[in-house]
Parts: C-alpha cells; sequence; structure tokens
C-alpha cells in the first residue's frame, strides 16, 4: 500500500513537472526542473526496485545532464526561449496519435507487478537462479551487465567513446572560430593557480604550437 | 474498470510523461529547449521499461537471505545501457548547440532559418 | 580455431581500431590503418559470405552464453549481404577519402575524424551481424551518434544545423524503436530476434504487439528516411564533407532497410504483413516515395541535394519491394540495396570530385564542368545510367525484379509507378548532365582540373561494379534468393 | 570563488572522500548497487568539483587533455582486449570462464577487467566533455590572472 502511495505521488510530481517544462520560458528554469523531473524518476525507480538504475539517473539525468545543460546555457547566453509564432497544432496532433497509439497498446499489455507476466516467466528466472553459481555476483543487474550481455556493454563504452570523441571534434579546440566576447562562466575561478610558474609556461607554449598546426 | 485503473495506470501516466517529452522537442524552436524535450521523453520510456519489470512485493534484484521474489534485472540492465546512450546523445547535442550560437549568434530555430534564407 | 571467430572480429576489429586511430598522431598514419581495418573487413565479410551463400547458418554465442540469455550473432545470407555491402563500401571510400579529407577536415582533427568513420563503420557492421534487438538498438546508436559528428564536420555552418536536425529525428527514431522494443519484450519476455518470433506466433493479434510493430517501423522509417519522414536527408548529405556523403548515401539507409526487414520478416512474418493492412501501408508509402520525391528532385539546384531526394525515392522502390510481400518482392528490395549502395556512391563520388576541384555544389557552379573532368563526367553519367535502369547496369537487373513481382501480381499500377520513377529519373539526371556538359564553362571554371587519380580511381571501381553487377548477376540474385528462403517467405500465389 | 576560503578547504577535504566512495562503487559493483559506469561517473564528479574551485587551468594541470584522450581510448582497448584475450584462449568473446582454472574465478577476474574499462573510459570522457564545454570560448590569452 504505501508503495502504491509513493508511486503515485511521485507519479504526479513528474507530471507537474513535465507540463512546467513546457509552459516555461526561463530556460535556467526549464533545466532546474528537469534536474527535478530527473532526481524524481530515479526515486520511482528506487520505488519499482531498480536500485542501479536509480543509482544512474541521479548521478546521470540529475547530474551530468543538468551540468551539460548549464553550461551550455552559461555559453549560449540565451535565457529566455522565443515565443513561437505559430500555432503548434500539427505537433499537438502527431502527439495524440501517437499517445492515443500507446494507451491502446496498453490494453494487452500484463497488468503492473504482475509476477506471471511474460517478462517474468521467460528468460528472467535463469538470471535469478543460476547467476550465483554461474558467474558468482550477487547482484545481477552487474552479472548480466558485464556477463550475459556483456557485449551490449562494449556498445554502450562505445557509445559513450564516440561521445567523448564527438564532443572533441567539435568543441574540443580552445577557441571559437569567430572570436567570442569575453566570456567568463561564473563558476570558473579566477584563482591563481598553485603551480603556477614552470609547469603553466610549459602547457601554455604547448598549446599556442597546437594553433599554430 | 477499477481493476484496469488499478493495474494500468502506471502505464498511463508514463505514457502521458513520453508525450510531454515528444511534444517539447517537435513544438519548440529552442534548441536547449529540444533537447531537455529529448530528455525527458526518453527518462519516461526508461519508466516503461522499469515498470515492464516491476514485482509487486518484489525487491532489487541483489540475491541475499530471505527473499525469493526479485525484480526482473533484464529491463534495467537495458535502460543503463539506454541512460548512457541518452547522455551521450544530450553531450553531442548541446556540443552542437554551442557551435551552432557560435555560428549564428542565435539557438531560435526560426531565425536560424532566416538567416540560412537571406543567404 | 580462430576461424570460428571471424564473423565477430569483423565487428570488433574496426572497434579496437578506432580507439588506436584516436591516438595516432595527425597525418597519414591514422588513414592508413583505416585503410587496412576497412579491407580486412572486406575479406571478413567476403569469407562470411561464402559460407552462409548456399543457406548454411553461422550462429556466434557471445560471452558463451547460449540464447536467449545471451547475445547471439546469427548470420544468414542477409547478414552477410549487407556486411559485403557495408564493408565494401567502406574499402572503397577510404582511398577517395584521403585526399578529400585532407582538403575538407583541419589538419588537427584528421585523427579523430577518422576515428569516427570507424565508430560508424562498427555500428553499422553491428547492425548487420546481430540478431538480438536490443544488441541491434545498441549498434544503431553507435552508427547514428557517429554520423551526426561527421556531418557536423562540414565546412559550411548549415552543416551543424543539418547534424542538429538530423540528430534530433534520429534520437526520436531511435526512442520509438525503444518503445517498440519494450513492448514486444513486455508481451514476451526476451530479446532474441529467433525466440521473438517463435513466442510472438501465438500473441500476433494482441494490441500491444501491434503497437510494438507500429512504433518500430515508424522508429526505423524515420533513420531509414522514409517519404514524408526524409527531412533530415537532403541537408545532412549536402553538408557533410565529400567522403561522408559517399559513406552514408550508400551505406546508412540501406542498412535501415536491413533492420526493416529483419523486423517485418524475422520476427513477424510475411503472414502479419499480408494479412493486416501493413503491405497496404507499405505500398502506398513506397508509391508516394517514388513520385514525389523524384519531383522534388527534379527542381533541386543543388546536386548533392538533388541526389539526397534521389536516394528517399530509391529507397521507397525498396519499402514497394516489401509492400508486395512475396518472394520476388523481397528478392527485389535485397538486390535493390546492394546496387543502389553500388550506383549512389559512385554518383556521390563523381560529385564529390568536383566539390575538390570547385569547393560548391549548386548546379550553377558546375556549368561546364563535365568538359574540365572528363573522366569524373562519364562516371557520373554511367553511374545515372545504372540509376535508371539502363540494361547493361546493375540498375536494370533490381527494377527488373522489381515489375516482375508487381506483374506477378497483377499490379499493373506498381509496374507504371516504376517506371514513371525511371522516366522522372532521367529528367532529374538530365538537368546534372546538362549543365555539366552543355552549359558553358565559367572562366574560373576553364581552369579547372580533372580530379586527382586517388578519386578516380574508387570511383571507376564502382562503376565497374556497377557494369559488372548488371551482367553478372549470379551474386546477387543468388545470395538474395537463399536469404529470402532463410526469411520463409513463400512466392505470391493467388 | 577566488578566496573563498570555505570552498576550498570543504574541496580539499572532499575530494578524497568522493575519489574514495567511486573505489567502493567500482569494486563493489558485484555486491552492491554499482558498478564501472557509476563509478566512472563519480569520479569524474569529483574532478569537476575540484575545477569549479579552483580553476579549469588547475585542474588540466593535473589532467592534461593530451593524457585524458589516451586514457579514455585505454579504457576501451582494455574492455575489446579481454575480450580478445578470452578468444585467444580459445573460447568465445568476452567467454570470462576460461580466464582461469575455475570458472567463477574466471568470471570474477573478467568482469573486474571490463568494470575496469568502463570505469576508466566514462570519468574520462566525461571529464572531456565537461572541459570541453567549460573551456570553450575562453580566449586563451585572457586567462591571465
Amino acid at each position: 500500500m504505501i508503495d502504491t502511495l509513493i508511486d503515485v505521488t511521485l507519479l504526479a510530481f513528474l507530471a507537474i513537472t513535465a507540463i512546467a517544462i513546457i509552459k516555461m520560458r526561463n530556460l535556467f528554469v526549464v533545466i532546474m526542473l528537469f534536474g527535478i523531473f530527473s532526481l524524481h524518476s530515479a526515486g520511482l525507480f528506487v520505488v519499482m526496485d531498480a536500485a542501479d538504475v536509480a543509482f544512474t539517473e541521479a548521478a546521470v539525468g540529475a547530474g551530468i545532464s543538468t551540468v551539460l545543460m548549464l553550461a551550455t546555457l552559461a555559453l549560449t547566453k540565451n535565457h529566455k526561449e522565443k515565443i513561437p509564432t505559430h500555432h503548434a497544432r500539427i505537433p499537438l496532433l502527431v502527439v495524440l496519435i501517437t499517445g492515443a497509439a500507446l494507451v491502446y497498446g496498453t490494453y494487452d499489455i500484463p497488468d503492473f507487478g504482475d509476477p506471471h507476466s511474460p517478462a517474468q516467466q521467460h528468460v528472467k528466472p535463469r538470471y535469478i537462479e543460476r547467476s550465483v553459481e554461474e558467474t558468482g555476483t550477487p547482484n545481477i543487474v552487474t552479472a548480466v551487465l558485464a556477463s550475459y550481455r556483456g557485449y551490449d556493454t562494449l556498445g554502450e563504452l562505445t557509445v559513450i567513446f564516440t561521445a567523448g570523441i564527438g564532443v572533441l571534434l567539435l568543441i574540443g579546440g580552445r577557441i571559437a572560430d569567430r572570436p567570442l566576447p569575453t566570456f567568463r562562466p561564473n563558476f570558473s575561478s579566477k584563482l591563481r593557480p598553485i603551480l603556477k610558474d614552470k609547469f603553466r609556461h610549459k602547457f601554455r607554449t604547448k598549446l599556442r604550437r597546437k594553433d599554430k598546426e | 474498470m477499477i481493476d484496469i485503473i488499478i493495474s494500468h495506470y502506471n502505464y498511463w501516466v508514463v505514457i502521458m510523461l513520453m508525450m510531454a517529452g515528444f511534444y517539447t522537442v517537435i513544438s519548440r524552436g529552442n534548441l536547449i529547449k529540444k533537447i531537455t524535450g529529448i530528455n525527458i521523453f526518453q527518462t519516461s520510456v526508461f519508466l516503461m521499461y522499469i515498470s515492464i519489470g516491476y514485482v509487486s512485493e518484489g525487491t532489487p534484484p541483489i540475491i541475499a537471505e530471505g527473499f525469493t521474489k526479485y525484480s526482473n534485472p533484464l529491463p534495467h540492465v537495458m535502460i543503463l545501457t539506454a541512460i548512457v546512450v541518452g547522455v551521450s546523445t544530450t553531450a553531442l547535442g548541446l556540443a552542437l548547440v554551442v557551435r551552432i550560437k557560435e555560428a549564428y549568434g542565435t539557438i531560435e530555430e526560426d531565425e536560424i532559418h532566416d538567416q540560412d534564407m537571406s543567404l | 580455431m580462430i576461424e570460428q571467430n571471424f564473423s565477430l572480429l569483423l565487428v570488433v576489429i574496426p572497434l579496437i581500431a578506432a580507439p588506436v586511430v584516436a591516438m595516432l598522431p595527425n597525418g597519414r598514419l591514422p588513414w592508413l590503418l583505416v585503410l587496412v581495418v576497412t579491407w580486412l573487413c572486406l575479406a571478413l565479410a567476403s569469407w562470411q559470405l561464402s559460407v552462409v551463400s548456399d543457406g548454411d547458418i553461422i550462429s556466434y554465442e557471445l560471452g558463451g552464453w547460449a540464447p536467449p540469455w545471451g547475445i547471439e550473432y546469427r548470420i544468414d545470407a542477409m547478414n552477410a549481404f549487407v556486411a559485403l555491402m557495408v564493408s565494401g563500401i567502406a574499402a572503397i571510400t577510404v582511398p577517395y577519402a584521403l585526399r578529400s579529407v585532407e582538403k575538407e577536415i583541419p589538419r588537427q582533427q584528421i585523427s579523430l575524424f577518422y576515428s569516427a568513420f570507424l565508430l560508424c563503420l562498427v555500428g553499422l557492421l553491428g547492425v548487420a551481424q546481430t540478431g538480438d534487438v536490443f544488441n541491434l538498438f545498441v549498434f544503431l546508436e553507435i552508427s547514428s551518434l557517429s554520423s551526426y559528428i561527421l556531418i557536423a564536420m562540414g565546412r559550411e555552418r548549415r552543416a551543424l544545423t543539418a547534424a542538429y536536425q538530423y540528430l534530433v529525428m534520429g534520437t526520436i527514431g531511435a526512442t520509438f524503436l525503444l518503445i517498440g522494443i519494450g513492448l514486444l519484450y513486455a508481451e514476451t519476455g526476451t530479446l532474441n530476434m529467433l525466440d521473438l518470433h517463435q513466442r510472438l506466433e501465438p500473441i500476433i493479434d494482441h494490441r500491444t504487439v501491434h503497437t510494438g510493430f507500429a512504433f518500430i517501423i515508424v522508429g526505423i522509417a524515420l533513420k531509414l528516411a522514409l517519404f514524408p519522414l526524409h527531412l533530415w536527408v537532403p541537408n545532412a548529405y549536402k553538408y557533410a564533407p565529400s567522403a561522408i556523403s559517399v559513406f552514408l548515401a550508400a551505406t546508412a539507409t540501406k542498412v535501415a532497410v536491413y533492420i526493416m526487414l529483419r523486423m517485418v520478416f524475422t520476427v513477424f512474418s510475411s503472414d502479419f504483413v499480408r494479412t493486416t493492412p501493413t503491405h497496404l501501408i507499405f505500398l502506398m508509402l513506397g508509391i508516394f516515395g517514388v513520385v514525389f520525391a523524384s519531383i522534388i528532385a527534379i527542381f533541386q539546384t543543388d546536386a548533392k541535394r538533388l541526389l539526397a531526394y534521389s536516394s528517399v525515392a530509391q529507397v521507397s522502390y525498396m519499402v514497394l519491394g516489401m509492400g508486395l510481400a512475396s518472394a520476388l518482392g523481397v528478392t527485389a528490395t535485397l538486390i535493390h540495396m546492394f546496387n543502389h549502395a553500388l550506383m549512389k556512391g559512385a554518383l556521390f563520388m563523381a560529385i564529390g570530385a568536383m566539390v575538390y576541384r570547385v569547393g560548391i555544389s549548386r548546379l550553377e557552379e558546375l556549368n561546364g564542368l563535365g568538359r574540365q573532368m572528363p573522366w569524373t563526367f562519364a562516371a557520373f553519367f554511367i553511374a545515372g545510367l545504372s540509376l535508371i535502369g539502363v540494361p547493361g547496369t546493375a540498375g536494370f537487373i533490381s527494377k527488373w525484379y522489381l515489375v516482375l513481382a508487381a506483374l506477378e501480381q497483377q499490379s499493373w499500377f506498381i509496374a507504371l509507378v516504376i517506371i514513371l520513377g525511371s522516366l522522372l529519373s532521367v529528367v532529374y539526371l538530365w538537368k546534372v548532365v546538362e549543365v555539366l556538359w552543355f552549359y558553358p564553362a565559367t572562366e574560373s571554371g576553364l581552369s579547372v582540373k580533372e580530379a586527382p587519380v586517388s578519386l578516380l580511381v574508387p570511383m571507376w571501381a564502382l562503376i565497374f561494379a556497377n557494369i559488372y553487377f548488371g551482367i553478372n548477376t549470379e551474386l546477387t540474385v543468388n545470395v538474395a534468393d537463399t536469404a529470402v528462403k532463410l526469411l520463409g517467405i513463400p512466392p505470391y500465389h493467388e | 570563488m577566488k578566496h573563498n576560503l570555505i570552498l576550498r578547504f570543504i574541496v580539499k577535504y572532499l575530494f578524497p572522500v568522493i575519489a574514495l566512495f567511486a573505489l567502493y562503487v567500482q569494486f563493489h559493483g558485484d555486491y552492491g548497487p554499482g558498478g564501472g559506469f557509476q563509478a566512472g561517473i563519480i569520479l569524474s564528479v569529483a574532478f569537476i568539483f575540484y575545477s569549479l574551485v579552483f580553476g579549469l587551468k588547475t585542474t588540466e594541470q593535473v589532467l592534461p587533455p593530451g593524457v585524458l584522450r589516451i586514457v579514455m581510448c585505454t579504457g576501451v582497448l582494455i574492455y575489446a582486449g579481454t575480450g580478445v584475450t578470452t578468444m585467444l584462449m580459445g573460447g568465445n568473446f568476452l567467454d570470462y570462464n576460461l580466464l582461469s582454472q575455475n570458472p567463477i574465478e574466471g568470471q570474477h577476474l573478467g568482469i573486474l577487467m571490463i568494470e575496469l574499462g568502463v570505469g576508466i573510459t566514462v570519468s574520462s570522457v566525461m571529464l572531456i566533455i565537461f572541459f570541453a564545454f567549460a573551456g570553450r570560448g575562453r580566449p586563451e590569452e585572457a586567462d591571465h590572472d
């Protein structure tokens, strides 16, 4: 019972946050609300017994993604979304059709929490029953992630590696193509580096050389 | 009727959340807001997956004494992977937004379009 | 002992090479390694096809876990065919890329650029090889993310907006695919394609299954650039670096066609397609795509955009073949997939070579360039003939099979649409030929020289492939036949 | 934040704690929630935290961009290398059973190795991404202080 109560409450919070995100025009608020949305969904993951996922969502969604969005906001200095000039009728129609299709699709879906659904009866039992004996890992999520479906995780790692390569290619260079007005993110420190003299000089000439290339 | 609400409300709210995100992506012209929309869309899909794996009165799938009912670990694993894919996409999208701002001076789709057309 | 691992090495070798390339110093070394890797992949893919072309199946259990608990690579003739196409195009694109990339990409980014190229290859090959729907999603995302990056590397600022647009649409597509996979998983509890097929059979009437199918199809259609979801394609192909236009135009959408085939015919079945309105939807989308995309192509003022719209039209032919849902129709789809990679690769290479010389792909800037660059122009012309479907070229074979499949079902209308599409392609290709050959060159155009040999050789290699597969159809038709048999698609009967 | 003693003090003492927690999550992933990915994020957060207070330059002296790039590549190579090792030992790709005489030990070893690869790549990629965003558009010469 208490689980259901928490579940409903969190879902309600999520719904309110999502609507607020659509309505808000101040991008800073939108990003903050997104962080809240993410944290709430992490809470919901915990309620639904997905501890690992909750951990990751809290670290990634509420953490890294939000920080990156804030950094982008600081770089673009665009705090207010423009009011669209045209009505969003077609998007609304598309969304309504998609949503209706999904609701239609839930009619035959197994009940929420049903222990006899196909997803609980097929494939899963072996993971539960034999993962300790086969992989020696009590955390089944780790066992599946790293061993049974380890190749997916290699793919996942490659995805994140791709993102690293992509960000380096797109904005890895220190200086923008077109000189921007001097920019200082408010979180940057003007602190005099401790290891200033020698190290720093060396580092900077190295960078300069790279720019000349 | 009540039965079906109790057994499906979770999916329905999640679908509503998905559509809120989807709507934000396709109706908004601000590039950062679009990325937020994508993230909400994806996070809601993650919620759907975890709902599929949920067992009432179960515990997280970490084997321990005294528990027999565990939630399904496979959706968790899939979602862990999907979260990583999501954050990678977000990082790339935001990097593109930064570059677009440098090149166009704006991150509003309409204004970018106008600039491209005026050339 | 090592032989059993070849199918896997096909994906893992470029995967290992990608971080190695990223660590190499900028210069020609990264290119050399990529060249070696792609040709190695081509060799492995050829070996793989030779093993499975008679209907054998290679099954490889990753991590030693039996499916459906672990991930399985299950290579049949169709997988091997697609893998050969992807690695073949990659192996030919890399020599072409050397000069063109040196000109278009800043020197300090070369090694990262080639690393992203390899990752794109990894993604496409991984998709082609896998037998697990979620693994397919992961590798599809590798290829998508890396293609966003590669497109954004174009020199104009619009490359950035093109990449962003592609990113948004591609991610929506991926999320739709994820929703579809989730719904199917909720109904079956498995992710292995074969297992899914078996477990879906008794519950094929469930509304959840239908919805899952619809979401998977819409998701793939976004990646496939199926008309009217093609909006990202023209700009993406136009503003990408030339070598990337070649590679993506020749492979990315074709791999999406493959995913569609796999999902529709392996996970679901040809019966499902025929008994539900699916085949009608495919036919309708195909017809609209062929006609409208070709007409839009006629009005383009930019050579690369024109070819991009032509790609949308050609992909629609493949969907048309799937809509026919007969053995012959799907055979035509498979053959056209392969042949279209050959001809679109060659066409984009020719335009890329001109861009290499004049720096721009707008038609008015290409006036009279054909006479300055006769070899490039000749390549464009022959590949164009292949695209139209003139006998003696690869394009003829696939169109021929498609028309046969339509006539087999007495669908005169569809046969007419196919021929109309060919006529429209004559019109838009003529537009380019006219500009290239019959218009007087501009003053600056007169000083333009023929493209360097390193661009011409790969281009002509593809031209010869176009002619070879137009005359000797043994490989393509045999493999496509075997693949269709394994998909279990019966021939059409009343 | 230049002279904010409290912030500097907190970061100095929190940094090792966060890093230690990252290691805990990394190696305790077999038994509790967590694993390479989460650990990588936490470790990168420790460095991000540090750079927020002490400045990007200082952090980059500890972690020069070139080194980060190599570390990022190494993680992927460790993961794929584990797979290739099992392949060379005669098994399938990522079949950890062969890594040791005892299959369970082999599994432990394999999972440890790949989680290590994941942790290394994830933390370095996150740092690369953060540094790229934070350092963007900040002309080199203007950073005199």
